[in-house]
């Protein structure tokens, strides 16, 4: 869902349409004491967002963007950190699996309070994932592998699970991972949206409407608080790309994404002002074509659509540098990843060898794409590609629809009325590169997410083995998807254009920005000091 | 026939007048002499625009954003490809699309309305009652959600208008069947024995087509105008359709910096359909008989 | 020095067609105190004149050219608008116009705007003074109950009542000098009369000088000292009342004179046979009033109406506006439901079978020739359409076939074969209606219906369509309805008249016997109240009081005992029946009964 | 005149079923599966069937009709699929802001567009009458979305004089609590007495007022300069001009009160207009309105706050009609 949701809000960021509804929330009831009247505007950090920063601010169930604002307010029993690629301790300070991966145990920090004075036991660690469970929304999927959590001490869980999962990978998930306290799991929704929480972070929650969440510094944080760190954070919503720039430009907000590629090149040029800083993710651009139908069931065909799609001119031009042209569907970075698969270019020769090899006939040949709505980049290379493959005599029908009735055609009973082409924005829940397999490739009983219906058996038998062994045995567990990838690019199965490339705007005033891919979109700001 | 030229005469004769009252008032000849302009490009585009392989069949990403030149009028798009161009090919999509629109309400609409007028009773209340049903939408709105519930397409765009637009005609047409109908030369086919559907069809609907006309033209503006507003919202045109509230929409995502992006086509639509409204003015003015009385 | 004067006056129009000369008056005098009167059909320019005179022509498209309008020896075209609506208008020329509908503000009650004009001429008067001045002038022009006038809005008031609050509003100005343009135009002739006389008293009693601007020849003779025939703008012809009238020197005067004479009445050729017999027809219209909470009332537009039509006779059938006499006629011609009664053609009941081929048959047979002949035909349709109207619906005919037919039909009303390729609009008034005649003589039609077919033509045609009317009804033996309110028309077409008043027939018989003889005391009045031609001075005008009573709350027993000089008490309870003086002659009315009874047969 | 309104308001409760049996048919064609949505993505059958019983899609489509009348009589539109709120409640929430900028721009649609309409009336075929006409011909023939865009980039781009969105600085936000009294922030700054807020607001609704305001403007000059043309060709006027009445009186008080029939539906139209724009600016601007709320329905295809904000346009305008009308029946005149 959060693929979909996320495409959404992504289509919302260029497409200007869609903005931030300012909800006008009452914060009466919002804990912590009122904003000091006398802090200037220099002590306040302001991220200037495209979109509403949250869907709902309940941590046990958010599965949109809104986890840019959770992590700052809730914390997680591990941390993954992308550089080194090793999880790092954070609730909990150590921890172990048995042999196939079944029992993991972990140790907890004993000097962790939550935002209203409690301190944080392993029975918060049992009840908040439990709830989880219990609720089954959003990401609650991630822990369909675990079958019992139990407090063995008052700082130590343990959790039992029906075949070998990787808990410590799954605990660092920025989604249905929050240590939530008690009395905030008891609460609705609606009670978490209207500007409270129960978290264990940095930052509590001052004031939430919609379009604005204000962040307070929470005073007793275990790693104290210095001068030049921010206690006020506000995360505005402003959907105009020249909007935010022009934020920065006047000093008002220190922090922006997700501009347009003019407004960008326009802020390089000011380095006495803003910095610019880009960030890889683990997020992919994935083209689907439909496996179940003439023409694109057929390999040369595809291949064929793979030598004429734009790969260079979308990066350099429509991207303006923000993408990568893949490796093979995980993304770099992430482990699976493997620099050695061969990428397609464009070659129009080649594309019409491949063309008059599969022996399709081009003559009123009409394929359509759907993607998401709205977002600028997509309307421009699938432009783009239109124009190259209609020097093939192929006509690409674009049509831009709601996630909703994308996924209703992709599921539509009768397999003529589903798309030719779906275009999807994918990223791991977490650090792993389980979902696009699992997700995308394997086949499905009831149509899902693999909407390019793929349906090979051994490709099945591969990723199935591959979960298994993921949390006793990664090596394997890579050289399966690996070997995935090879044959998928061989048989051209999924088109892999490119990785995404994220770009933060920062103001010179401030430093210690950074956008950890295995949490797309979250900035820690507890890290982000003035110079 | 013999004399079928003399038939004709009476017709130059009167759009003869039609022109000399237009031409008193110098802005609406203006206007009209604009749209004439308009209407021309329009239907001439694919051969005088100067880079008629933009409108669909190529792009020049690397000539993206290219300010306006000697070469590019009216500058380059996202895409590379020349605004002037599109915007000229847009007026061919927009004019069309409005003629469409308008047409069919017009079909839905007339009819009813002058069925309604001219048998009053029971059919006229049920009609009236139906069309002030769909007048009872804020304008645009029903549009909006049918065919954000329908799915977006120009042509769902242009049905969904053409369905909220349709009772304005039922409703001018009625009333002018219930004056038309108090007129003598109705009675006397009623008295010659002349039946229902001709009396509606060839007594009634002939005479009150003028203020319908000038209704409809003025409303070609309006329609415009809605088309490039659920353009602009994502829920008309799609690319590489050269739709002017499309161009806006797109061009906004770089505007101000690329302004020429969203000015021009923006001015397209201004000037098209300021020239509708300006002349729908000057016609409403020529065919009230008030003025037109010597 | 006269005290009214035009001097070389010459004012244009500027259209499409060009520049037009709307008005050329060499020169026109009016003395003090004098009556003139300015006579010519519409279109004529008489408005126009009365509009420059007040500088409230609109200009463009008007363009006052030259001259000098004098009041006084004061050039009033010199004057800036500004002195204009200071001095001038309301304080020395005051203005009565034509429709007293749409020159009442229909938001504002008698009230505001009398009291508006009052202290705008008056400085200084107060509001108060200003209303008891109001009063006194409506006292002055007769409105009865002038207080709870005074609150109402124009639109509860009828229009001769309207016509007496425009003049005192012309009257609260103080001018001295009066235009009336047509005041009694859109008025019922026995209202008209009323007013004329109330303008005359009015007249006397202030020494005012009035400018009385009519298209009624002898109208202007009786109410007039001098009079002036304007035609195309110019003054054809001017002199006393006395030389205009009885020795006019130009043709269009002659004219002019010529339709308000009654003519030799027609030979009754009519034969024993019953074309058409109306029994008992009532036609009420329901009149739901949701404002003023009226409901489930009915107007009783027609109300048991009987009579009979021979085969080749012209029934008149006469009345004021409102009497119910199109309604009747549209009822018969099934335009209407009708509440109750029967209609036999040829001795069937027309209403019997609805729409079935009898009643097809039927509306072949009876053709009606409106008013209006720029109304009553289509002006989208070329002529040869319009003609072929009725051919198309009951003879289904070739194109070639058709074209003879219409080209034979044009032929017989007088028109060329060219004009079926025309439009109605390149048609004079008077070619109008022969067109619609030829329609009407389409479907060879027995029975043909005259909804005053010569009362919005000109003069010159006038004649010429009576004439043709006449002649096609010998030509074809057929049966004629006449409608009119112009009782000369009626005088000469007719053979039998019927006299109506709020829905109900009052007098019925031959028309010889009725013009000689008026029997109901509404029939004498309806005579009276139009001056005869050669007629000098109000005198000869007998006036009726009152108001016409609403058809929708008729007066109990006699309907006209309101209104009527000779009204006993009696009269206010008991319908009066039919009395007869001739085997077709009756009257309904008490007197009648009374005097019968003691078998005397002249009321 | 009673019964009259009380028969009008019979006759519009009416139309307002047709209304609402029309959003009805539409919501239920809606190609989409709305229990899918609701039930989220990875939903088993059994959630699905949950989700269809929650939303009462298992039953027949009259039953449904029946149960959807019922709902909105007690104010219940339904939940929003995308926050699962009522939709009700969000209105509530929204409702407000729009209100406020839609009044004040009628307020200023009023202000100018008349005047100007009789201005242009009195002058006619002058060149001033010529200029105010280009004026309100123009106003009406602008893409109002296109305007917006343009006067942010004068204003705040170019001049940097007024803020580009929202109805509130941020920073105005954080150290100072918005007052919560009827919604309409301009309104409660004042009952508050909090001034300084009241003007950064007033700031921030400047631009989208006046863009919102240009439609109605150009509406109702050309209307009420249409209305008072006719009027003044009546002959009353030219015979109140003959009793010497001065012009000035003429005009307003004798043409102008005869033309209120008139404005007055132009006035509910072009009000019905102006709420129409700011479905198209307020995203734009960022007010957060019904118009941002529907921006964003439509986009994620939230078809009960689709329907819900049709709805509740549809009876502000029913509204607005009814009480034209009533105006209208108040003239002497009428006689229904």
């Amino acid at each position: 869902m959060k693929k979909q949701i996320c495409a959404l809000l992504i289509a919302a960021l260029t497409a200007s349409l869609l903005t931030g509804c300012g909800g006008k929330n009452t914060e009466s009831d919002s804990p912590g004491e009122a904003p000091q009247a006398t802090a200037s505007s220099k002590d306040v950090l302001y991220h200037s967002y495209a979109s509403q920063p949250y869907v709902t601010l309940d941590p046990r169930v958010e599965y949109s963007n809104g986890v840019m604002v959770l992590h700052n307010i809730y914390e997680t029993l591990t941390h993954y950190n992308d550089q080194t690629g090793e999880l790092e301790p954070l609730l909990a300070t150590e921890w172990s699996s048995n042999e196939d991966g079944t029992e993991w145990t972990f140790k907890l920090r004993e000097d962790v309070k939550f935002h209203d004075g409690t301190a944080m036991t392993a029975a918060n660690v049992v009840n908040s994932i439990n709830k989880v469970k219990e609720l089954g929304q959003g990401a609650a999927y991630l822990w369909d592998a675990v079958t019992q959590i139990e407090a063995t001490g008052d700082y130590e869980v343990k959790f039992t699970c029906s075949y070998g999962a990787p808990v410590d990978l799954i605990s660092s998930a920025c989604y249905a991972s929050y240590i939530v306290s008690d009395a905030a799991l008891d609460q609705t929704t609606e009670w978490f949206n209207q500007g409270n929480d129960g978290g264990t972070g940095p930052y509590a929650i001052a004031q939430a409407t919609g379009d604005t969440v204000v962040l307070k510094g929470f005073e007793e944080y275990r790693d104290g608080w210095e001068d030049n760190q921010f206690k006020n954070v506000i995360i505005k919503e402003t959907p105009e790309s020249s909007a935010r720039r022009q934020l920065l430009e006047t000093g008002e907000a220190q922090i922006a994404s997700m501009l347009s590629s003019t407004d960008v090149n326009a802020l390089k040029e000011q380095t006495d002002k803003v910095t610019v800083e880009t960030f890889h993710t683990y997020t992919n651009l994935l083209i689907l074509p439909n496996h179940e139908k003439e023409p694109t069931s057929n390999p040369d065909f595809r291949r064929a659509l793979a030598y004429s799609f734009p790969y260079q001119e979308t990066i350099d031009n429509v991207l303006e540098g923000n993408g990568i042209q893949s490796h093979g569907i995980v993304t770099a970075g992430l482990w699976g990843h493997d620099e050695s698969l061969s990428q397609y270019t464009t070659d129009l020769d080649k594309a019409q060898e491949y063309l008059d090899k599969s022996g399709i006939d081009t003559e009123g040949l009409k394929l359509t794409i759907t993607y998401a709505t709205g977002l600028d980049e997509y309307n421009s290379w699938a432009q783009l590609w239109q124009v190259n493959l209609k020097k093939l005599g192929i006509d690409l029908e674009l049509q831009p629809m709601e996630w909703d009735s994308q996924w209703d055609k992709a599921k539509a009973t009768d397999p003529n009325d589903r798309q030719d082409l779906l275009v999807y924005m994918w990223w791991p829940d977490y650090a792993s590169p389980e979902s696009w397999f699992t997700s995308l490739i394997r086949s499905e009983e009831s149509i899902n997410f693999n909407l390019a219906y793929i349906n090979n058996p051994e490709y099945d038998t591969l990723i199935n083995d591959a979960v298994q062994s993921a949390a006793t045995n990664r090596d394997q567990a890579e050289s399966n998807y690996v070997e995935i990838q090879k044959q998928m690019v061989e048989n051209c199965d999924v088109l892999f254009p490119y990785d995404k490339i994220d770009t933060f705007i920062i103001s010179n005033e401030v430093e210690g920005v950074y956008e950890n891919p295995a949490y797309a979109s979250c900035i820690n700001y507890y890290n982000v000091t003035k110079k | 026939m013999k004399n079928w030229t003399d038939s004709l005469k009476p017709k130059i004769r009167s759009m003869q007048e039609s022109f000399y009252l237009l031409a008193r008032n110098r802005l609406s000849l203006f206007a009209l002499v604009l749209l004439c302009v308009i209407v021309l490009l329009a239907i001439l585009a694919p051969w005088i625009i100067p880079y008629p392989q933009d409108i669909a069949d190529e792009a020049h990403i690397a000539d993206k954003f290219l300010a306006p030149s000697a070469a590019h009028w009216f500058g380059t798009d996202e895409l590379g490809r020349d605004v002037f161009s599109r915007v000229i090919y847009g007026g061919r999509v927009s004019l069309s699309t409005a003629i469409l629109t308008v047409g069919i309400s017009l079909l839905i609409g007339v009819p009813l309305g002058a069925v309604a007028g001219t048998l009053g009773g029971h059919v006229d209340n049920v009609i009236m009652r139906i069309t002030d049903i769909f007048l009872s939408f804020p304008p645009l709105l029903l549009a909006i959600s049918l065919v954000a519930i329908l799915g977006s397409s120009l042509t769902n765009a242009i049905l969904a208008i053409a369905i909220s637009w349709w009772p304005w005609y039922t409703r001018l047409v009625r009333g002018q069947a219930i004056s038309i109908k108090e007129r003598k030369f109705v009675q006397a086919a009623e008295t010659i024995g002349t039946g229902k559907l001709k009396i509606i069809f060839r007594h009634i609907v002939p005479n009150c087509i003028s203020p319908v006309i000038v209704q409809a033209s003025m409303d070609m503006g309006g329609v415009i105008l809605t088309v490039a507003s659920l353009s602009f919202l994502g829920l008309g045109a799609k690319a590489p359709t050269p739709e002017w509230g499309l161009m806006i929409s797109t061009g906004r995502t770089y505007f101000p910096d690329m302004w020429w992006c969203c000015i021009f086509p923006g001015l397209a639509i201004f000037i098209t359909v300021l020239c509708f409204n300006l002349l729908g003015d000057a016609a409403r003015e020529i065919l009230d008989p008030k003025t037109r009385k010597r | 020095m006269a005290f009214f004067e035009i001097k070389n006056l010459l004012v244009r129009h500027k259209s499409f067609d060009g520049v037009k000369t709307v008005l050329d008056i060499d020169k026109l005098t009016v003395e003090k105190g004098e009556t003139y009167g300015l006579v010519g059909e519409s279109g004529q320019g008489k408005t126009v004149l009365a509009l420059t005179i007040l500088k409230l022509l609109q200009c463009p498209p008007g363009i006052i050219e030259q001259g000098e309008i004098l009041l006084e020896g004061v050039n009033l075209l010199k004057k800036t608008e500004r002195s204009m609506q200071a001095e001038i208008r309301g304080k020395r020329i005051a203005m009565i116009f034509q429709d007293p509908m749409s020159c009442l503000n229909p938001v504002f009650t008698i009230k505001d705007c009398m009291v508006d004009a009052l202290r705008q001429n008056h400085k200084g008067m107060s509001r108060k003074e200003a209303v008891s001045q109001a009063v006194k002038l409506l006292q002055e022009v007769k409105l009865a109950d002038p207080e709870s006038t005074l609150v109402k809005y124009p639109h509860q008031l009828s229009g001769g009542q309207r016509q007496r609050v425009i003049i005192a509003l012309a009257l609260c100005c103080g001018a001295d000098f009066l235009i009336a343009d047509e005041p009694t135009r859109n008025l019922d002739v026995t209202i008209q009369a009323s007013i004329l006389k109330l303008l005359r008293e009015l007249q006397k009693k202030h020494g005012m000088t009035v400018l009385f601007i009519a298209n009624n020849l002898s109208l202007v003779g009786a109410f007039c000292d001098r009079v002036g025939i304007l035609r195309d703008g110019r003054i054809v012809e001017e002199g006393t009342a006395d030389q205009v009238v009885s020795h006019p020197r130009e043709e269009y005067t002659r004219l002019l004179r010529e339709a308000c004479e009654t003519k030799l009445k027609p030979t009754d050729d009519s034969q024993e046979e019953i074309l058409l017999r109306v029994e008992h027809l009532k036609k009420y219209f329901d009149i739901n009033d949701e404002v003023r909470h009226i409901r489930h009332q009915s107007l009783k537009a027609v109300d048991d109406v009987s009579f009979d039509i021979h085969s080749g006779e012209v029934l008149g059938i006469v009345g004021e506006s409102g009497c119910g006499k199109s309604t009747l006629v549209n009822t018969i011609l099934e335009l209407f439901e009708p509440t109750a009664g029967k209609v036999y053609f040829e001795g069937k009941d027309i209403f019997g079978e609805s729409n079935g081929s009898q009643g097809n048959a039927f509306k072949k047979n009876v053709q009606i020739v409106f008013q209006d002949p720029y109304w009553s035909l289509n002006p989208r349709w070329l002529v040869k359409d319009i003609v072929a109207e009725p051919l198309d619906v009951y003879e289904k005919l070739g194109e070639a076939e058709r074209l003879i037919r219409v080209e034979e039909l044009l032929a017989m009303v007088g028109l060329p074969g060219d004009a079926c390729y025309k439009y109605p609009h390149e048609f004079s008034g008077g070619e109008r209606q022969r067109i619609a005649i030829a329609r009407s003589l389409a479907s060879n039609p027995k029975l043909v219906v005259l909804d005053e077919p010569t009362s919005s033509i000109d003069v010159f045609s006038q004649n010429q369509i009576l004439d043709l009317i006449k002649e096609l009804k010998k030509k074809f033996g057929l049966t004629n309805i006449l409608i009119s309110h112009d009782l000369a028309v009626v005088h000469e077409l007719s053979n039998r008249i019927a006299v109506m008043y709020l829905g109900k027939i009052v007098e019925f018989g031959p028309a010889r016997e009725i013009f000689e003889h008026p029997r109901h005391p509404y029939t004498q009045a309806l005579f009276d109240a139009i001056p005869r031609v050669g007629d000098t001075g109000m005198e000869g005008i007998r006036t009726l009081e009152g108001q016409i009573p609403s058809p929708i709350n008729p007066p109990s027993g006699c309907p006209f005992h309101t209104r009527c000089p000779m009204a006993q008490d009696r009269c206010k309870e008991e319908v009066p029946q039919e009395t007869y003086y001739s085997e077709r002659h009756y009257v309904r009315c008490l007197l009648a009964e009374e005097q019968q009874e003691k078998g005397g047969d002249v009321l | 005149m009673g019964k009259y309104i009380l028969k009008r308001l019979l006759s519009s409760l009416v139309v307002l079923l047709g209304v609402i049996t029309i959003t009805f048919v539409i919501a239920r064609v809606v190609p989409s599966d709305p229990a899918a949505k609701w039930a989220g993505n990875r939903a088993t059958q059994e959630q699905l069937a949950q989700a269809r019983e929650e939303l009462g899609l298992n039953k027949s489509l009259p039953e449904q009709y029946i149960t959807y009348i019922g709902q909105l009589l007690r104010g219940d539109l339904g939940k929003s699929l995308n926050s699962k709120q009522p939709v009700t409640t969000e209105l509530k929430q929204y409702v407000p802001a729009t209100l406020e900028l839609v009044l004040l721009a009628f307020i200023l649609a009023i202000l100018i567009g008349i005047p100007l309409g009789i201005y242009s009336a009195k002058k006619k075929d002058r060149m001033l009458d010529h200029i105010s006409r280009f004026f309100s011909i123009g106003a009406v023939s602008l893409p109002t979305f296109w305007v917006a865009l343009f006067l942010q980039l004068i204003f705040y781009k170019n001049l940097n004089v007024l803020p580009l969105g929202g109805d509130l600085s941020v920073m105005a936000t954080i150290f100072e609590e918005r007052p919560q009294i009827t919604g309409m922030l301009l309104f409660d700054c004042m009952l508050t007495g909090k001034w300084q807020m009241f003007g950064d607001a007033f700031l921030h609704i400047i631009l989208p007022c006046i863009t919102i305001a240009l439609y109605p403007i150009g509406l109702v000059s050309r209307m009420t300069r249409s209305a008072l043309l006719e009027i003044l060709n009546e002959d009353y006027i030219t015979a109140g001009r003959s009793y010497g009445i001065r012009e000035f009186k003429m005009l307003w008080k004798y043409a102008l009160k005869n033309s209120l029939g008139a404005t007055a539906t132009d006035v509910a139209l072009s009000m019905g207009y102006t709420l129409t724009n700011t479905f198209l600016v307020e995203a734009i601007f960022s007010w957060p309105g019904i118009g941002s709320y529907i921006s964003k329905a439509i986009t994620s295809l939230d078809y009960p706050a689709i329907i819900g904000v049709t709805i509740f346009g549809s009876v502000c305008y029913i509204i607005l009609n009814l009480l034209a009308d009533i105006i209208i029946a108040s003239d002497p005149r009428v006689r229904l």
